[in-house]
């Protein structure tokens, strides 16, 4: 199918690309990857007046620790992550989403950022930052503005960013001495969206009591969803099969799916139980073997 | 889809009831709408913008105002198009006096055809709630807004 | 590419003579045709899957940039071609009018200068509808409250035909009488065949010669033709139909659809050629779907395992229209083949059809007509029948087996066999797999709680329609034809009435050629999908072009053999009885030494022909097949299931496979490989699923789930060799075989699996979360 | 809104006036007429349309020509060398890796950009690397031979060039590399 028209401006600058969204507002829409908007615009449901292409802006692809901070920049996309050294061996949470996320040849153009800015709640990286305790760092016209990621994410693809605002930064906590992460997905076949997907970062004090535990939650809310109690639950326990079975639980509880063609309500909050059981045993396993 | 709510307003059930009978001030409830054009005094056609994320677009809804079965009752039929596809939502309102206000119980039953129901699925339930609880919220703010007894 | 010796070309793994222009991008297939001046044509389609029609404003779409024409029903109306017949016999609307009846059937179609105008100008025109309710459940659509679907037939009811087999009262009284009775419903879902390459075509109506050229996706251009002529008044020699590379069509590339009718009528009102090229979505849901046969199957059987009768009964959903691809006399296509591999001693089957608001069809989609259900059916409840006696299921298998001392074998519901050796192709599985190793180990896993299971399906296929006498479609009898001419050179232009779409015929055909003529096969290029040129057929579906024009090939050759035969005892110097064809030469009786090869005769047949015989050297031949082939094989998959998803994992797949005469193994191997992967998607996840309101909600890729490498199965192939005795070389055909057998063995591993918890059928797809609610609703949490 | 945009395809520039929301594959197809790139589905799924964007395999329905001006795009018209077949070609030839050919191309492209990243990569990786391709015809078994027998082939080629075997195997190693 063939998108609706529209204008299309390739800025070379970040405040350049901010001034074209101010100008255009509403009608402007940020195209970095472009793997979930341009399908979007091929059934002409997106039909943005004017595309601010920030591909062509120089410096933006950043992706490198410094000072006890993962700084993900906007055109990061979900190949690079997977690929890359230090996320692998630093980030098995992040490594681990990111050879999930659609197939292989989506992940060579979409972006992470792109992808938390589309908001979709079966999104991969929302649940996956979720847990990881990510920040968000969004920049108009006024400057930079920094928020965690549980407040940028508002709704269904909702979330707080203006209309004149691009997201220039994610920010991820380094992880801790002896911690893990891991994210597990149940999704129909490979490039489905998750039926249900949990992601858990997890970290261990040298007792093996949990001083830390992440629990992100995706495809069974409104939005990307944190597993509170069950992070509050674990934390000070040893990993126990009985606890993980309860955090399974406590995980399943908090989350709202919808049925939909990939399962009904019962099925996709019982994955969640599951998948969190085995994430978090999972992630224990990385933890401590370090 | 099916869903319901309620709205306690403080107006008397008779001015809640000619509140909802009537096109005019029904369609200024209609979440973001552009333009209103009032049919006859049973029928009216709206334009409403549609947002969600990526999703942007027009729709054109036609709709009918019904008096219901019996005084305690309106309805509100709604035929929609825009976005490569169609629209239909039939509610009605039960509405009970409690203590000098009314109860307003509705339901609606929303179904979408087309695009939107083949391809935007994941985002349609919520959403369609969302709009017919948002109207209703309205019709409870633009009554409490006016004057009481203007109706009565 | 090297010489292959002529006197063993068949059977011989020669690498594929089309490969390669597809792997350097060079394949030709429709919508890489461009014409000058051609323009695009873009549909309007229904959002609602049953409404009235109150108007249709095309003012707007006019006033478009670059749009040049809208058609609508009513012009159609005009010309009278608002509806076209169905192959299937019914009639179908072209473009609506007074009503739409399924979600995305053709309301107009807008033409214009560039794709993007004519998908702009779609968007523009402007359709009320007043949405009526929708039927969706076949069952439903036939209670007397439901609403009447096709109010322009004279029958005022949605009840399309009845079709019943065998033999009612002496099935009922074997029933009656039975030991044991099983009863199992059966649902074989809607799916649909989604070839990779949609369907598209470019109608270039030239007013100067008074000429249309239909280029199109079809896998049976002939046919386009006729019925297009049919359909149009167009006079037949004047529409050549060309279909060009197909990229896949497996049933879906059968039918003639409302969009190349538009296209020919654009074509024919601008005078210019027009391109419409369907996107995925109508694809999925406009086209041809297969199955969606809701079906009830009782066997009944003595104590000791042996079969007795066999009754089905099913309920066929066509959707809007029968817009079937079966054989005029079979509205149920074969789904009389039903008893399967098993010497019922008698058997009834009846199938009802009706209408609902759901996109027309339904084609055979990689199988021959109905026979994936039936074979399905009788599979499924042949295990359900396993399960009740306590019987293993590759034991009652072989009990009740067609012996090869009965071939041909007239089964129960008038088929008759020709030839079959069930028990080896079982045997050859159950060795391969390691079966009662498989048993042993799945018996201590069930003793650790652990969920393994063992499936098999020993199908028999009916192929290669078929014999004149018994099958037409639309009345042109279903032969299929080869027609040869051997240049001077010795080299060999071979052409087919039939269409491949990925079947290798222009390897395996010039196999068959080059082996009957004593050639390489680099000397024979075969030909297929220019109704100009290439010999009347009916084209390639239902694994027929092997039994069919395979045979032609064969018999086309044999004929040039009779003509070269009297130019070789010219060249000779001796008596044609004195002539004999062998090793590939004409030889000398008693003298070998003394020989002519074929491609000396065939320079003689234009240069020295002998006195008195007509020169050159051609032969065609319409080959009327004497009886159908039923291919057959075991299969026998091994799954394992965890608890705590659902999920299942296909550990071992074997499939044995027996087509008779092999012409060339390595097609054939992936042939197999294709179709095993097919009826995995098809047993786990592919199903065309419709909402209350008629909505498709499997309109694309996103939701209608094709398997990935990585989902599917590591396939393990074997073959026996049981040659047909009716056809020329001993083949059967293979393309569907596979997807034809293999869904029963898929289910039936998941129910093996499950059968300590007391169930014994699962339907299709089985889903993770079909599993997961048995595992549950059994207390096991995982 | 038309715009004149050239793009660098295989290797050769060209040229089209276009409106930004052409796709790169019609662009590919229409204004640079190669139609061995194809399209099969409209939800970015299926993997027909898959070219080499800077060497990375993408979906070339899912990105419009604008965006690709200035990078260079290999399609499967640019696989082959001076008239001769890439080792993946060859192999999917050898392998029976193809059926009806639609897919093809892409999956060339797919398993070409895999094998210069990854020499020899095991059957779970092909797969895997893959998987965004889809297959109608071969259930995929036949193309993960034909991806191995062409590593293996590129291996050899790349070899350390062996007394006697001469400029032909040096010439055949340094055009291993496919990416432009």
């Amino acid at each position: 199918m063939i998108p609706a028209a529209f204008d299309y401006a390739a800025p070379g600058s970040l405040p350049e690309a901010v001034e074209l969204l101010r100008r255009h507002g509403e009608e402007a829409k940020v195209i970095a990857g472009g793997q979930s908007l341009i399908p979007a615009m091929r059934f002409r449901l997106a039909r943005p007046g004017v595309l601010v292409d920030i591909q062509r802006i120089p410096g933006l692809d950043f992706l490198a620790e410094e000072e006890g901070v993962l700084r993900i920049g906007p055109l990061v996309r979900h190949a690079e992550m997977e690929a890359s050294p230090l996320i692998r061996d630093r980030y098995p949470l992040l490594a681990e989403t990111a050879s999930v996320v659609a197939d292989p040849l989506v992940r060579n153009l979409g972006t992470v950022a792109g992808s938390l800015v589309h908001a979709d709640p079966a999104g991969d990286w929302g649940a996956a930052l979720l847990a990881a305790r990510a920040r968000v760092v969004l920049t108009g016209p006024g400057g930079e503005r920094e928020l965690a990621l549980e407040d940028f994410l508002v709704d269904t693809f909702t979330t707080a960013i203006s209309p004149d605002e691009i997201l220039t930064e994610i920010r991820v906590p380094a992880p801790a001495p002896r911690s893990g992460g891991a994210y597990l997905k149940i999704e129909r076949k490979v490039g489905d969206f998750a039926t249900a997907a949990v992601g858990v970062q997890v970290a261990f004090d040298a007792d093996g009591r949990c001083t830390a535990a992440g629990v992100g939650l995706c495809a069974v809310g409104p939005t990307s969803l944190r597993a509170r109690e069950a992070e509050a639950f674990l934390a000070g326990k040893r990993f126990e099969p009985e606890v993980l079975e309860r955090a399974g639980e406590l995980a399943a509880a908090a989350s709202s799916p919808v049925a939909d063609t990939r399962g009904s309500e019962a099925y996709k909050r019982d994955m969640v139980r599951i998948l969190t059981v085995r994430a978090l045993a999972r992630a224990a396993e990385r933890a401590l073997a370090a | 889809m099916r869903f319901e709510g309620s709205e306690s307003i403080r107006r008397r059930r008779e001015e809640v009831r000619a509140f909802l009978l009537a096109p005019e001030r029904v369609g200024r409830c209609l979440p973001d709408l552009q333009e209103l054009e009032v049919a006859d005094e049973a029928h009216f056609t709206a334009h409403v913008r549609v947002g969600v994320g990526p999703v942007r677009g027009r729709l054109r809804l036609d709709v009918a105002l019904e008096p219901g079965e019996d005084d305690a009752e309106a309805r509100i039929s709604i035929q929609g198009s825009g976005l490569g596809s169609g629209l239909t939502v039939r509610s009605s309102a039960r509405l009970t006096p409690v203590d000098g206000q009314t109860e307003v119980a509705w339901q609606a039953e929303a179904s979408v055809s087309g695009t939107l129901a083949t391809v935007g699925g994941r985002l349609l339930e919520g959403q369609a709630r969302k709009v017919v609880e948002q109207m209703f919220g309205a019709i409870r703010r633009e009554l409490e807004a006016e004057p009481a007894g203007e109706a009565g | 590419m090297s010489a292959v010796q002529a006197t063993d070309v068949i059977g011989q793994r020669i690498k594929r003579k089309e490969d390669p222009r597809f792997i350097q991008g060079l394949g030709r297939y429709v919508d890489d045709i461009t014409l000058p001046r051609m323009v695009y044509m873009a549909l309007v389609r229904s959002p609602y899957a049953h409404a009235r029609l109150k108007a249709i404003r095309t003012e707007a779409a006019l006033a478009m940039p670059g749009v040049l024409a809208v058609i609508t029903g009513a012009d159609l109306e005009k010309a009278g071609l608002a509806w076209m017949p169905t192959l299937a016999g019914d009639r179908q609307m072209v473009l609506a009018t007074g009503k739409v009846l399924f979600q995305y059937q053709e309301v107009a179609a807008v033409v214009a200068e560039t794709r993007e105008a004519a998908f702009d100008g779609a968007e523009a025109v402007e359709v009320e509808y007043e949405p009526l309710p929708a039927v969706v459940d076949p069952f439903a659509s036939l209670r007397p409250e439901s609403p009447l679907l096709r109010e322009d037939r004279e029958e005022k009811t949605n009840h399309i035909w009845h079709w019943e087999a065998g033999e009612r009262e002496a099935t009922e009284a074997a029933i009656r009488s039975a030991d044991v009775v099983v009863r199992q419903d059966v649902v074989f879902q809607r799916v649909h065949p989604a070839p990779l390459e949609p369907c598209g075509c470019v109608a270039d109506y030239n007013r100067g010669t008074g000429r249309l050229t239909l280029y199109v996706t079809s896998q049976a251009p002939h046919a386009h033709r006729t019925l297009l002529s049919m359909v149009s008044g167009l006079p037949e020699h004047m529409i050549r139909v060309i279909s060009p590379d197909v990229g896949g069509g497996f049933g879906n590339k059968v039918a003639i659809y409302p969009g190349y009718v538009c296209a020919v009528v654009a074509s024919l009102r601008l005078g210019r050629p027009v391109k419409w090229v369907e996107t995925r979505t109508e694809n999925l849901t406009s086209t041809q779907f297969a199955r969606d046969y809701h079906m009830t199957a009782e066997i009944a059987a003595g104590r000791d395992g042996r079969v007795k009768a066999l009754r089905v009964r099913a309920l066929a959903d066509h959707g809007a229209f029968d817009a079937q691809a079966n054989p005029t006399r079979y509205p149920a296509g074969l789904f009389s083949i039903c008893t399967g591999s098993y010497d019922f001693p008698t058997a009834f089957a009846e199938v009802d059809a009706v209408y609902t608001n759901k996109a027309p069809g339904g084609v055979a989609y990689r199988c021959s007509f109905r026979v994936t259900e039936a074979s399905y059916l009788i599979e499924r409840t042949m295990d359900v029948l396993a399960d009740e006696l306590g019987i293993d299921p590759a034991e009652l298998r072989r009990r009740n087996f067609v012996p090869p001392a009965k071939f041909p074998y007239r089964s129960a519901l008038g088929w008759t066999y020709d030839s079959g050796d069930y028990a080896k192709a079982l045997d050859l599985a159950l060795e391969t797999v390691g079966y009662e190793e498989l048993r042993r180990e799945q018996e201590e896993r069930r003793r650790r709680g652990e969920l393994m299971g063992i499936g098999l399906s020993s199908f028999t296929e009916i192929v290669g329609a078929g014999p004149n006498h018994l099958f037409d479609i639309a009345g042109i009898k279903m032969f299929d034809s080869c027609e040869l001419r051997v240049h001077p050179t010795g080299k060999v232009l071979a052409r087919f009435g039939t269409r491949h779409q990925g079947q290798g015929h222009e390897t395996t055909f010039a196999q068959v050629v080059a082996q009957e003529l004593g050639l390489s096969v680099d000397d024979v290029i075969v030909e297929e999908g220019d109704t100009d040129t290439a010999p009347y057929g009916l084209g390639t579906y239902g694994s027929r072009s092997t039994p069919t024009a395979g045979a032609a090939a064969a018999l086309a050759a044999r004929r040039v053999r009779e003509k070269a035969l009297k130019i070789a005892a010219h060249l000779l110097e001796c008596g044609e009885e004195d002539v004999q064809w062998a090793d590939g030469r004409f030889q000398v009786q008693g003298a070998p030494a003394r020989s002519v090869t074929m491609k000396d005769v065939a320079l003689a047949a234009y240069t020295n022909p002998p006195p008195g015989l007509e020169p050159g050297l051609e032969a065609v031949f319409y080959y009327d097949p004497p009886n159908l082939t039923f291919p057959f094989g075991t299969y026998v998959c091994v799954v394992d299931i965890d608890k705590g998803t659902g999920d299942v994992k296909v550990r071992r797949f074997v499939a044995v496979d027996d087509c008779g005469t092999v012409i060339n193994p390595m097609i054939v191997e992936g042939q197999i490989h294709g179709g095993l992967t097919e009826g995995f998607g098809i047993a786990f996840m592919q199903e065309i699923k419709y909402d209350e309101d008629g909505n498709c909600l499997s309109g694309n890729f996103t939701e209608y789930l094709l398997p990935t490498a990585v989902e599917t199965p590591r396939w393990e192939t074997a073959r026996t060799v049981t040659p047909s005795p009716h056809h020329p070389i001993g083949a059967k055909g293979v393309g569907e075989s596979p997807n034809v057998g293999s869904p029963a063995a898929f289910v039936n591993a998941v129910v093996d699996a499950l059968s300590p918890l007391g169930v014994r059928h699962i339907d299709m797809p089985v889903t993770r979360e079909k599993v997961w609610s048995i595992l549950r609703s059994h207390g096991i949490r995982g | 809104m038309k715009r004149e945009l050239t793009l660098t395809i295989n290797g050769q520039p060209y040229t089209g006036v276009v409106e930004p929301r052409r796709l790169l594959v019609h662009f590919i197809r229409e204004e640079a007429g190669l139609t061995g790139t194809h399209v099969g589905c409209d939800t970015t799924s299926c993997g027909a349309c898959t070219v080499l964007l800077d060497g990375r395999p993408v979906k070339s329905c899912t990105l419009f020509a604008v965006q690709a001006e200035g990078h260079a795009v290999t399609t499967v018209e640019g696989l082959a060398r001076e008239g001769e077949l890439h080792p993946l070609q060859q192999a999917f030839w050898e392998q029976h890796g193809l059926q009806c050919g639609y897919c093809t191309p892409g999956m060339l492209m797919t398993g070409a950009a895999l094998l210069e990243r990854r020499p020899d990569p095991g059957e779970e990786e092909i797969r895997r690397a893959i998987s965004g391709n889809l297959c109608r015809c071969t259930g995929y078994q036949n193309i993960v031979r034909a991806i191995q027998e062409a590593a293996r082939a590129m291996r050899g080629a790349a070899e350390p060039v062996s007394a006697g075997q001469g400029a032909a195997g040096a010439a055949s190693a340094a055009r291993g590399g496919m990416v432009p």
